[in-house]
């Protein structure tokens, strides 16, 4: 049983989550809610009611960021100055609190700020490969609903497609 | 797998940094040599005379203080005078026609120094007391003679021509400084370097 | 390693320098605290001392341009002051303050300098390292007495034509632009008498090395020593005066006219003048 | 009755100022695509004015750089007391204008401010730029520039760190984290519209795009993530903002310095930063607006409720100022108060009192609607209220230095050499041209969110806008409401 992929292009969101909605409510056999991917050229978040929550990870890696690093910045601050031998300054001690906890401080921020981006991109698995089943009017104006499907199943979705007067469907055919 | 890979390379370089702050420190074994002249050692120095140090240190067993007579006394090693070559080589007949030794009577004969190149070469900005270390190191723990230079300056004893061997850079000399070391062979106390940005830096 | 360096050495690194009585010679932290005492009703203005300094740390002689720029280089210049309502010129009433360096103990100068490049010796100088330093001048900034100057132009180039360089002291570096440089109290001779002191297992006794300022001065106003040693003529100055080293806004008996300038800042200057004693009366 | 939006409008434009048009809540996505694709190929031949302008200038600065390199800082005609001069005070010029992009990106996005959208990614490049050009002052100030790599921490082989307790280096580390924060940021929420140039662009664009774009698809997971990570770092950017001006601030604070030693320097620093960067933002906005044709998507009530802020923010500052005043005024240092005294007295007097004009009474011509809705008065303002920031900066470093603690070194007759002028100017050169060459390679409009401004409108008005607009809940609809009929 092989699978492949179709896109059908909507012209407003309205539309696509109808689509969506009859695809959920028909039961295709061979055919899970996760393999319904929409592509849009702005966010939709009211879309999660129909496709489900999709786990997003990126606060993870936020938390560990900003534990951590601030962590490791006070150490790394702190033996630094700890090896830069015997520099006593101005009546301050060797190890000073205050200046290491405005860049702990400095340390948090960068540890969060990494992180995150780091997180996005493993969450959001960028950079990727744009697969061929894109169409530029995504980005623009129109909304896209790619499904990944078995074969024996593709003509009803096809035609459930059909039924909600996609701007055009791609892929799907082999 | 990659962005995992990313993320293990970005925990391990800000765990490594801050876990081992401390610098590395040039330096390797004693005699590679590169092709062009250079290596980790320093480069080869092209002497008026090529002297053997090691028929001198070692097969003589010379005291290096015995020519490098500041070493004890100040902040200068100093290279000796001619004079002082030809104190010795004029009572030794034996090695008087070598080439080396022609050499050097030529240089006695013209009345003119020996222009010798300095090898352990220092930065201006930098002085490096010889004497603290002799004192420290020779006379009050008693170490031979020949570990105490040589731990700067190599094992000079099988060279012909000195070169530099160790790195001589700042976080070299830190290095040491940071070790606690003897005060003297009979007493237990042991205490670092000094850390002052002063004591070499003028 | 260095975390292990660290969590042994906690309390040590957390000791808040210099403490009181630390430059004793019970508590074995140091041998040595060099400071000076400063008579101003001996001082006569002479400018010996600006100029042996000239010669002793190879300062460049900028030239009257460059002098009106506010560009000079001199690490102990001669302060000139005039009395208020004293009458006009031969009994205008000159005073002259000596200014160098005061070495502080909790200078302000140091905390500041981005790479560190100020810090401060066991001996309670305040060093400053020429070839660290990148030219930030946060010290000039933060200096209270702004002895602190600033290379603004390449002197070795121009101060020194042909013969001059061979003149130069060898033991002090010749600075380039660029950087902060200061009076240092010639520490190149107080490294040396040290290092030989100690050859012969001993400290350096008083008066066997003093900067080239105290060497010239004339009149011996300056006075310069080891405070750690109690027995020194700069310590028993101190103790008579009734300046003590840690203490800012001490209480004083009428008599004395030692104190330390601008010592409300907390500082705590290494060099204390005396005040000069007029006959207001006359 | 009025109950429909078309006619509170005329309602509204019989009033004394005619209410200026928002963006059309009609305009088509795809025309949104075009317009702002149309800004990167051909824009008015201003630009073109504007960039060679400031190529000249940043090559000003940059012989005026070589120069000093050269020869030395005396060339800068600075001196003992006066170390510091123009460079830095136009080093925190430069640094403070970074927070206004910040503030309007990422704290309007928290709270939910829609009018942000077509605004906001010319701040953040802004506040990019702004901090780039802040680093090089810091580099140009430096004696011995090319030692500078002595301030950053990294294992050596001459076992030196930096000095942890200086400002200067918690400033580093402020600015560093600021700099490559917010440009995470600008790029991390300009990937979407990276992506549709990508789809749109031909050539070497085409691959730049691409490459930039990271193979983004818009799909919904990605969107989710994206969501969650740009609230993320824009709450991570807030505290930053406010912590870097802060840091700052205590180059001075810090400091022994009277005039420097004030408690109060890191909020007046914050605010200041704020406001003189607000202003910057509506220079360029007016000047995006012309050269970039995008008098669709900047609109008056944006510019509106900028001047607004604006004027807000110029209030928090003077206030500040006036606090700073009186808190020496009052206090018991002496040397602060003669520093005081002396600034508003002395000779840089006029400079002073420039600058507390133009910085606090200047922006109250903001309160008048006509002011706000002119596009020359405004440009004009903006320009001025930055000057008068410049002049604090000014005043805050050169009066102070030259009036100490210890009255022997005192000096009164410091003025900047050309050469310290042509850095300055340079350092305009060097912003304009990044600026206008990123303006011309990224989209410097947000698409996405300026359809997601208009998807959201367009929500509110078919749900909402019956009771928003209902006269009987909202009383300033009723009495226009009466007066048009």
């Amino acid at each position: 049983m092989s699978k492949s992929h179709m896109l059908a292009l909507f012209s407003d969101f309205d539309q696509a989550s109808e689509a969506i909605r009859d695809l959920k409510s028909s039961n295709f056999e061979g055919f899970k809610l996760d393999d319904v991917t929409l592509k849009s050229p702005i966010e939709h978040p009211e879309i999660e009611e129909l496709l489900g929550k999709r786990p997003v990870y990126v606060r993870i890696f936020t938390f560990f960021g900003a534990l951590f690093v601030p962590l490791l910045g006070f150490l790394f601050v702190a033996s630094s100055q700890a090896t830069f031998l015997l520099q006593p300054k101005g009546g301050k001690p060797v190890i000073p609190l205050p200046p290491n906890f405005v860049l702990t401080y400095e340390f948090f921020i960068l540890g969060g700020v990494y992180m995150t981006v780091l997180g996005f991109f493993i969450s959001a698995k960028l950079p990727m490969k744009r697969n061929k089943l894109y169409n530029a009017r995504v980005s623009e104006d129109q909304i896209g609903i790619l499904i990944k499907a078995e074969d024996a199943i593709m003509p009803a979705i096809k035609d459930l497609f059909t039924r909600h007067n996609p701007l055009e469907i791609m892929g799907g055919d082999n | 797998m990659i962005h995992r890979l990313l993320a293990t390379l970005c925990f391990a370089f800000l765990f490594g940094t801050a876990a081992g702050a401390e610098p590395f420190v040039q330096g390797g074994p004693i005699g590679s040599q590169t092709p062009d002249g250079y290596n980790a050692l320093g480069p080869v120095v092209k002497q008026p005379i090529e002297f053997p140090h090691y028929r001198h240190a070692r097969d003589m067993g010379i005291n290096c203080m015995y020519c490098h007579t500041g070493a004890r006394r100040g902040y200068v090693s100093v290279i000796p005078r001619i004079d002082k070559c030809i104190g010795c080589h004029q009572n030794i007949e034996s090695v008087r026609n070598k080439p080396r030794i022609k050499k050097l009577f030529e240089y006695w004969d013209k009345k003119q120094p020996i222009p010798w190149k300095k090898v352990n070469d220092l930065p201006d900005y930098v002085r490096f007391n010889h004497e603290r270390h002799i004192q420290r190191f020779y006379f009050r723990q008693n170490r031979p003679v020949r570990e105490v230079c040589g731990y700067c300056h190599g094992d000079v004893a099988n060279m012909t021509v000195d070169r530099r061997v160790k790195a001589l850079s700042m976080g070299w000399c830190i290095s040491c400084h940071q070790k606690d070391h003897k005060e003297s062979d009979t007493n237990m106390k042991t205490s670092h370097g000094p850390g002052e940005c002063w004591q070499c830096h003028k | 390693m260095s975390i292990t360096n660290l969590l042994n050495n906690w309390s040590f690194y957390r000791q808040k320098r210099p403490y009181q009585g630390q430059y004793d010679l019970n508590r074995q932290y140091s041998e040595y605290k060099w400071a000076m005492a400063l008579d101003l009703d001996i001082c006569t203005g002479c400018n010996a001392c600006t100029t042996a300094c000239y010669a002793e740390n190879n300062l460049p002689v900028v030239g009257k341009k460059r002098f009106n720029q506010g560009h000079v280089m001199h690490w102990i210049r001669i302060e000139r002051y005039w009395d208020e309502n004293m009458g006009e010129f031969p009994e205008q009433g000159a005073s002259f303050l000596p200014m160098m360096c005061q070495q502080c103990e909790e200078a302000p100068c140091e905390t500041v300098c981005p790479v560190g490049a100020t810090s401060h010796t066991n001996d309670g100088l305040n060093s400053q390292n020429y070839h660290r330093c990148v030219g930030s001048r946060y010290c000039s900034v933060n200096c209270p007495y702004k002895v602190r100057y600033f290379n603004f132009w390449n002197y070795p180039s121009t101060a020194w034509p042909a013969p001059l360089p061979d003149q130069l002291n060898p033991d002090v570096t010749v600075r380039t632009k660029g950087i902060m440089e200061k009076c240092t109290f010639c520490v190149q001779r107080l490294n040396e008498a040290k290092s030989r002191a100690r050859t012969e297992y001993r400290l350096v006794r008083d008066g066997e090395v003093v900067p080239a300022c105290v060497q010239a001065c004339p009149t011996s106003a300056i006075t310069f020593g080891n405070i750690v040693d109690p027995k020194s003529k700069v310590a028993m100055m101190w103790k008579n005066q009734q300046v003590d080293l840690y203490k800012d806004m001490q209480e004083k008996d009428n008599s004395v006219r030692g104190y330390r300038i601008l010592e409300d800042l907390r500082p705590f200057p290494s060099v204390m003048y005396l005040e000069r004693v007029r006959d207001m009366e006359a | 009755m009025v109950n429909t939006y078309e006619e509170t409008e005329v309602a509204v434009e019989k009033r004394f100022v005619p209410k200026p048009l928002d963006i059309n809540a009609d305009i088509a996505w795809a025309k949104i695509n075009k317009d702002i694709l149309r800004s990167l190929e051909r824009p008015r031949p201003i630009f073109w004015v504007i960039f060679i302008a400031s190529f000249a200038l940043f090559l000003v600065g940059v012989s005026c750089e070589v120069y000093q390199y050269q020869t030395g800082l005396g060339v800068a005609n600075l001196n003992n007391p006066q170390v510091w001069g123009l460079y830095i005070a136009t080093f925190i010029w430069w640094i403070g204008m970074g927070h206004s992009g910040t503030l309007l990106s990422a704290l309007l996005h928290i709270m939910h401010a829609d009018w942000r959208k077509p605004i906001y990614r010319y701040s953040e490049a802004m506040t990019t730029f702004t901090l780039l050009t802040a680093a090089l002052f810091v580099l140009v100030h430096l004696g011995r520039i090319w030692q500078f790599y002595y301030v950053v921490a990294y294992p050596n082989e001459r076992w030196t760190w930096p000095n942890f307790q200086s400002p200067l280096v918690w400033d580093a580390t402020a600015i560093g984290t600021y700099l490559t924060s917010s440009l995470l940021f600008l790029y991390i929420g300009m990937i979407p519209d990276l992506a549709i140039c990508r789809d749109n662009a031909i050539g070497i664009r085409k691959k730049l795009y691409t490459f930039m774009s990271l193979g983004w698809m818009g799909t919904d997971r990605q969107w989710a993530n994206f969501r969650v990570t740009y609230l993320t770092l824009a709450c991570f950017l807030m505290p930053l903002a406010v912590s870097v001006h802060s840091i700052v601030s205590t180059d001075f604070a810090a400091s022994q310095q009277p005039g420097y030693h004030i408690t109060s320097f890191p909020p007046y620093f914050v605010a200041g930063a704020i406001y003189s960067g607000l202003a910057v933002i509506i220079t360029l906005f007016i000047v995006l607006r012309y050269t970039f044709r995008f008098e669709e998507y900047m609109t008056m009530p944006i510019l509106e409720k900028l001047a607004k802020l604006t004027f807000a923010a110029g209030m928090v500052w003077t206030y500040l100022n006036l606090i700073e005043y009186a808190t020496t005024w009052y206090g018991n240092d002496m040397y602060a108060k003669q520093a005081l005294i002396y600034r508003a007295t002395g000779p840089f007097a006029p400079e002073w009192w420039m600058m507390n004009f133009l910085g606090s009474v200047l922006p109250f011509a903001l309160t008048f609607k006509r002011v706000r809705a002119s596009i020359p008065v405004m440009l004009f303002m903006s320009i001025f209220i930055n000057f008068g920031m410049w002049l604090e900066r000014w005043m805050i470093i050169s009066p102070t230095l030259a009036h100490g603690i210890y009255p022997w070194t005192w000096d009164d007759d410091q003025w900047p050499s050309f050469v310290q002028w042509g850095i300055v100017a340079g350092s305009f050169g060097w912003f304009n041209m990044l600026f206008m060459l990123y303006c011309k390679i990224f989209p410097s409009v947000s698409m996405y969110e300026v359809k997601e401004m208009l998807h959201e409108r367009r929500f509110f008005k078919s749900t909402n806008v019956a009771t928003a607009r209902d006269p009987a809940i909202n009383p300033d609809l009723a009495v226009e409401g009466g007066l048009a009929s």
